[in-house]
């Protein structure tokens, strides 16, 4: 029972980000008809704008010492961030809250990427065959990481959560479990209500706004849309842009739980678009039902009493539901017909 | 002027084909590709993008899956290497059978659907084949290391027959030809060049049009009495034949079968390779899997000394500046050359580099004419593809 | 004697009845047109004829086979045609090969790897198609890309696909819906040498001159019912025609 | 069996020849069909093949690999301080090259797969002419590549390989390993774990599912039952899982009190910086400290996990920070050149290029079967693992092995692991005929 509901408790913040990056893509695919297959390069800028801010957060004033020296000779570097030697201990706090301050950051930075991606590249895109902009956009995406491994190398940078963070929720003891048996990390829950907030916005921004409403319009029917007289194009610029934030911040946060490194993009790329599919081309509910679904049956598949029973299930059982997904229900959970079928 | 019922463009074409792939060594030696491993990958993955083509380029389908049938090819000409012998021949076969057998049971699963929902289930069930290989059946793939042959190996034929390969590990061979170097680069030419006059008939043939008119409009083929499941099954079996005679061939040239084949992003590189010489064209997809292996093999090698060296006519500081920038895009960097060479392409040159050679063609030809003499099978394949 | 008999036809789109017991018959090597107003369930109806929909209730029997519950593709083979409202072409094809494909269907049958000997250009089905790329006279455009054509010249070709099949019924869905007035008069003069070779066909029409110039028999259809079936003069003069057209207002 | 291979052979030249016709006379010339051995070096110079990972996860390493091969040629060729020349034993190589040529080097990229692993070698031994292929950071690589280079003819110096295989099951004559391997690290971390935890522990394996992941988790399950402790679990985890909660979580429940990650890399990275989020460093079960044991370190891959490697043990086959002789001079050249130290990557490919230097110049010859005896039983000291031998039966080096420990308080980002105990060679050993496998003949070419 207890392993039961942390198998869930983990689903559910694997599920979080894979709703919102899936969320982003769907998006795309309603309103833009582009197959966007630099999706998951976006995660992984957003989750390199935590480390670049970190970087420069963490700048570091060198003095190199008269005494001490390296193993290969040369003086050793003393080294002080900036921050702490102007701020002091304030310094050392923003430092250790440089994730959730990267947020901030990201988001500006993430909507001009994407407002460039977008206004350069994709919106020549919109009436060409869907092959050609998967290899555009995948190209796009090659130079991307390409660009970041570069400057940042191949390894992945270790991002902690702030200190405040690091520690767990002991959930059995509030249900009555015993303690330290349904345990969960701090910062798993705040990805997971995290991931719940942007989706709610989200949402609510696309059911309660004028522009959303444009937006679900075009994701209804795109050619009338284009009708109306309503200048899309901007419209489409800025989709793609919040689109881009989506799966930023769902990079940024997703950092402390998983190092960034140049290649995460293309891991989750595949993932999510099953995500994608699995709850149908172009709805939103269908992204973040699937998107969690996804993410806990996986953690069921992970356990040890089912993989007795079927041996490597856990690695193919994303894909699994996918194959019985798309042949019981022919456009996924929620999709509507005549979406992407061409 | 018809022969065996194909006209004489025809003829010539693939008499200037067959006569390029067999010259290989000489006419690639000039730009350092004319060794026998690089030819080999030319040669085996032309036949992969030819096979792909048939099934894309035609019909429309965008299979994300393929590789899944390369590696069941490979897996099965080791495993037919290691009980029967090492003569290539029953291996080919067996590996374009059983691709043929794989491709046949995806295929009538994913053709259910049509679209990206289709891409999908053809990527799930490559991705379900690879992570199984790589794990749970090492028994039969040996996962990560790869199927290998071992000195311990039956080849109940070559016994039969009293072929004994001694202490050391046999290679494959034809008859007493080794199946390395340029002999092998030979044998995966003469099947590409097979393979290539097979895809000219299916292109020419009243069942190419089909395929066409499947990617073109499905809804009127159905109207028209046409079942259009069974058309793109066959397309899609035949280039899974394809696809498990290129891995096959893999094995016959190098005896080792690594489930890395099929992975995914193995599956995408034929699609690049598709697109990026033009789909629907004959001899696009050979020339897009021959661009890319290139870059792979070529431009990945050349490293800092080489590049000091390109640049060594140049004042030391502009050296050093070159060398650097140039890094960026060879060596470790030849991933981005290529992304950016993929953005270039589509932006610029949509129906890939056969697009790019017709353009050219026209710019030199303007005065004959433009478009008339082309028949029907030509203008089909200016179609973008789709 | 009826070639298409149709009989106590239902069919409901949630609580929508689109069609509810219809009846119809329709001779063999008669035009036969079917009017009515918007929403009426024409369309609905000849989408039950070709497998597209599949009735709720009562049955369509062409030819002594039942219709209902095969494939598209089965009931073309049997020998049903249609023209589509917007028209359904090879749009990447030439004009030559739309036309071939339907010659090659009506020889080889539904499925056939015909895969080694090239099409040739020359052949009786190439020749077939030719000729009735001439009939629609669109001759001359043969190897253009079909997807360049005009909208008219489209639902010609369109045309051309069905009768290169020798169908024993066309179905035409507007064939004239859009087109200029002097097209409209040349694809009336052409069918009327289709149906002078004898093809059954089954037209729906809003044009008032294209039905009057073709049919030998109209029904009227509204709301989901037909109201009346009859001789086109006897049709023009029905009350519950123009009540059904008109709204009554016109009287 | 000689006999055949000659009549192969000629055959061979005589299809080739007939295969591509008068066009191509230059294959008559090629190195690749000479007499000899395979790419006999006929001019004044001898081209070796660099064969690293350049892109995927191991892109880093792969770096890091290719600077040491650089500085080992430099020094080999008499450039730079000399490095580890000056203390390395055997005093064969003059700094002139090997066996008066000059040498040179091509590289190429592993992309961690086989199939591009054994393009990229075949490249540099049919067109480039290389008489030695050396590299690589995964197991799989290795075994493939070591396969191929028995097949064309050449010698494979192995990179950065720890599985077993490479010189248990899958051993080649013509592949030699100078990195130790999971048997090794088993032995060796062993005693340290029972000195630190104690004999009655319970222990939890998450282990990548795939090769080296087995091997690895047999190795430590073997040592550790030895000492009395219980293994609960053994699970297997996909490659590349990224998440590794769903393994995890079921550690927390499972009674055990020691979690053994036998994940490298990435998995690495990821698995522990998870398992310590989860709490799992300062557990306790049963009334003891919880511990998590890493058998195969990283210095490379430890940045990426950051402060979460504090306090865990590990096996390394070399740190920058030893204080011998020789790791003194490595790192001193190798900072010098490039501004940080060297990985353990970089290390035992310095290393393999010197040693196959070192024979070819005491064999006076490059081909293989003389450089393979030259390299076999071979005893020297002076490359940083101390006495060290190259077993002639398996073709694997015998030396010390690190145990190590995440460093509490770095001094700097290189700074995280310190030396906990180096096991002694002794203690490490094993017989040839223990991991299976056959050597075969040399293969000239």
């Amino acid at each position: 029972m207890d392993a039961i509901l942390l198998q869930i408790l983990n689903g559910l913040d694997k599920g979080g980000a894979y709703a919102l990056i899936a969320l982003g893509l769907t998006i795309i695919f309603g309103t833009l008809g582009v197959v966007n297959f630099a999706h998951g390069a976006l995660f992984m800028l957003g989750a390199f704008c935590a480390v670049s801010i970190k970087a420069v957060l963490g700048l570091q004033k060198v003095t190199l010492s008269e005494t001490e020296t390296t193993a290969w000779g040369t003086p050793l570097e003393i080294t002080q961030p900036y921050v702490e030697v102007w701020f002091g201990d304030l310094g050392a706090t923003i430092l250790d809250y440089s994730v959730p301050v990267s947020i901030l950051i990201a988001i500006p930075v993430m909507l001009l990427i994407g407002i460039i991606m977008e206004r350069g590249l994709i919106r020549y895109f919109y009436k060409r065959p869907h092959a050609e902009q998967i290899l555009v956009t995948f190209g796009l995406a090659i130079v991307l990481q390409e660009i970041i491994k570069s400057i940042f190398g191949a390894n992945p940078i270790p991002q902690p959560a702030p200190d405040s963070m690091k520690g767990m929720i002991d959930f059995g003891v509030a249900i009555g479990f015993d303690a330290g048996n349904v345990v969960y990390p701090v910062w798993r829950l705040v990805y997971f209500l995290f991931s719940l907030f942007v989706i709610g916005l989200v949402f609510a921004f696309i059911q309660f706004t004028t522009f959303g409403m444009v937006v679900r319009a075009g994701m209804a029917d795109r050619e009338t849309v284009g009708l109306l007289g309503i200048d899309i194009d901007r419209r489409f610029t800025i989709v793609f842009g919040i689109a881009a934030i989506v799966a930023g911040l769902a990079g940024v946060m997703y950092t402390p739980i998983l190092s960034p490194d140049y290649h995460m993009g293309m891991d989750f790329l595949v993932l999510s678009f099953v995500v994608v599919v699995v709850g149908g081309m172009g709805s939103l509910g269908g992204a973040v039902l699937a998107g969690f679904m996804l993410g806990i049956l996986q953690s069921f598949a992970s356990m040890n009493e089912v993989k007795d029973i079927l041996p490597g299930i856990d690695q193919i059982i994303i894909y699994l539901i996918a194959v019985a997904v798309l042949l019981l229900r022919p456009r996924g959970l929620m999709g509507r017909k005549g979406v992407m079928e061409g | 002027m018809r022969f065996l019922g194909m006209n004489r463009s025809d003829w010539l074409l693939f008499i200037g084909f067959a006569v390029v792939t067999l010259a290989g060594p000489i006419i690639f030696s000039p730009i350092g590709a004319g060794y026998p491993d690089l030819l080999q990958k030319f040669a085996i993955y032309g036949i992969f993008a030819l096979g792909f083509n048939i099934l894309f380029g035609l019909t429309g389908y965008l299979s994300f899956g393929h590789a899944a049938f390369l590696g069941v090819g490979s897996y099965t000409a080791v495993w037919t290497f290691k009980l029967l012998t090492m003569n290539p021949i029953p291996a080919i076969i067996f590996a374009t059978i059983v691709g043929g057998l794989f491709s046949a049971v995806i295929g009538f699963i994913s053709l259910r659907r049509t679209g990206i929902y289709f891409s999908i289930l053809t990527l799930a069930f490559a991705q379900m084949c690879y992570n199984l290989a790589y794990s749970v059946l090492t028994p039969i793939t040996n996962g990560e290391t790869g199927l290998q042959l071992t000195q311990g190996d039956p080849r109940v034929l070559d016994v039969a027959f009293g072929r004994d390969y001694g202490a050391v590990l046999p290679s494959s061979d034809l008859f007493g030809i080794d199946m390395t170097g340029y002999p092998g680069f030979y044998f995966c030419g003469v099947m590409l060049i097979i393979c290539f006059f097979i895809t000219l008939r299916i292109f020419r043939s009243p069942f190419g049009m089909m395929l066409r008119a499947v990617k073109s409009n499905q809804n009127r083929m159905n109207y028209t009495g046409l079942n259009t499941r069974p058309y793109a099954l066959t397309a899609f079996i035949i280039s899974g034949m394809f696809a498990g005679l290129a891995g096959g061939l893999l094995a016959v040239t190098d005896p080792l079968a690594g489930a890395e084949r099929m992975q995914w992003t193995a599956s995408g590189e034929v699609v690049l390779m598709t697109i990026l010489g033009g789909a629907g064209t004959l001899l696009g997809p050979v020339i897009g899997a021959g661009v890319i292996k290139y870059f792979e093999n070529i431009f990945s090698a050349f490293n800092e000394t080489i590049l000091m060296q390109a640049y060594s006519a140049l004042p030391e500081g502009l050296q050093h500046f070159m060398v650097t920038l140039s890094s960026l895009f060879v060596g470790e960097g030849w991933h981005l050359t290529l992304g950016a060479l993929f953005m270039l392409i589509v932006i610029f040159l949509p129906g890939g580099l056969m697009e790019g050679l017709r353009r050219l063609r026209n710019l030199f030809t303007k005065s004959s004419g433009g478009q008339g003499p082309g028949n029907s099978a030509e203008t089909a394949h200016s179609a973008t593809p789709a | 004697m009826s070639i298409l008999t149709i009989v106590d036809l239902n069919k409901s789109f949630g609580g929508l009845r689109a069609l509810s017991n219809v009846n119809l018959n329709i001779d063999q090597g008669s035009v036969h047109a079917i009017i009515g107003p918007n929403g009426a369930g024409k369309s609905t109806l000849l989408n039950c004829f070709v497998g597209r929909l599949e009735p709720d209730t009562g049955s369509v029997t062409f030819d002594g086979t039942s219709l209902l519950g095969i494939q598209p593709h089965e009931i073309n083979q049997l020998g049903v045609s249609r023209v589509f409202q917007t028209p359904e072409i090879f749009g990447d094809l030439s004009l030559l090969d739309n036309v071939m494909i339907p010659g090659f269907a009506r020889r080889d049958g539904a499925f056939k790897i015909n895969a080694w000997n090239p099409v040739r250009r020359r052949g009786p089905i190439a020749e077939k198609a030719m000729e009735m790329l001439k009939d629609v006279g669109l001759d001359d455009k043969s190897k253009q890309i079909a997807g360049q054509l005009s909208r008219g010249d489209k639902r010609r070709l369109e045309l051309a696909m069905c009768l290169v099949q020798d169908p024993k019924l066309l179905l035409l869905d507007e064939p004239t819906a859009g087109m200029a007035r002097a097209d409209t008069n040349k694809t009336i003069d052409l069918m009327k040498t289709i149906a002078g070779r004898g093809v059954t066909m089954v037209v729906i029409e809003h044009d008032m001159h294209v039905v009057f110039s073709l049919a030998e028999k109209i029904s009227v259809l509204a709301q989901g019912t037909v109201i009346a079936e009859d001789l086109p003069e006897k049709i023009k003069g029905d009350p519950r025609v123009q009540e059904a057209y008109l709204g009554g207002a016109h009287l | 069996m000689s006999k055949f291979k000659m009549n192969r052979r000629t055959l061979l030249k005589g299809t080739a020849a007939v295969g591509v016709g008068l066009a191509t006379p230059t294959i008559f010339t090629s190195k690749a069909w000479s007499a000899g051995y395979m790419n006999e070096p006929k001019g004044g110079t001898v081209t070796f093949g660099f064969n690293v990972p350049q892109t995927g996860a191991y892109a880093d390493e792969g770096a890091d690999e290719l600077r040491a091969y650089e500085l080992a040629v430099e020094h080999i060729n008499g450039g730079g301080d000399g490095g580890m020349l000056n203390t390395f034993s055997s005093k064969a190589l003059q700094g002139n090259g090997v066996n008066g040529k000059k040498v040179e080097f091509v590289t190429g990229d592993t992309q961690t797969k086989s199939d591009a692993a054994r393009a990229s070698a075949k490249r540099m031994i049919e067109k480039d002419g290389a008489i030695m292929i050396t590299g690589g950071s995964s197991s799989g690589v290795a075994i493939a590549v070591q396969g191929l280079c028995q097949d064309a003819g050449v010698i494979f110096m192995a990179g950065l390989t720890h599985s077993n295989d490479t010189t248990g099951k899958d051993k080649r004559a013509n592949g030699f390993r100078h990195f130790f391997n999971t048997e090794m690290s088993g032995a060796a971390l062993g005693p340290v774990l029972k000195n630190n935890f104690g004999t009655d522990r319970t222990a939890y394996h998450l282990t990548a599912d795939y090769t080296w992941g087995w091997s690895q988790e047999g190795s430590i399950k073997k040592y550790t039952e030895q000492l009395g402790w219980k293994t609960a679990a053994a699970v297997r985890t996909p490659l590349g899982a990224g998440d590794f909660s769903q393994y995890i979580t079921p550690v927390l429940n499972s009674g055990a009190d020691v979690l053994v990650l036998n994940h490298y890399g990435r998995d690495m990275v990821n698995s522990l910086t998870q398992a310590v989020q989860f709490g799992l460093r300062d557990k306790q079960v049963n009334g003891k400290d919880f511990a998590i044991v890493v058998p195969l370190y990283s210095r490379l891959m430890a940045q990426g996990a950051g402060e979460n490697v504090k306090g865990i043990f590990g096996s390394t086959n070399w740190h920058w920070s030893l204080q011998d002789e020789g790791s003194k001079a490595f790192v001193k050249s190798f900072g010098q050149k490039y501004g940080f130290p060297p990985s353990q990557a970089a290390h035992t490919c310095y290393s393999q290029a010197i040693l196959y230097a070192d024979a070819c110049q005491r064999a006076g010859t490059f081909m293989p079967s003389g450089v393979g005896a030259a390299l076999e039983d071979f005893e020297f000291d002076g490359l940083g693992n101390g006495p060290t031998l190259y077993r002639g039966a398996d073709h694997q080096c015998f030396k010390d092995v690190l145990v190590v420990k995440g460093k509490e308080n770095p001094s700097s980002k290189f700074d995280v692991l310190e030396v906990v105990e180096v096991t002694p060679r002794a203690q490490v050993e094993y017989p040839a005929s223990m991991l299976g496998g056959e050597l075969g003949p040399y293969n000239n070419g």
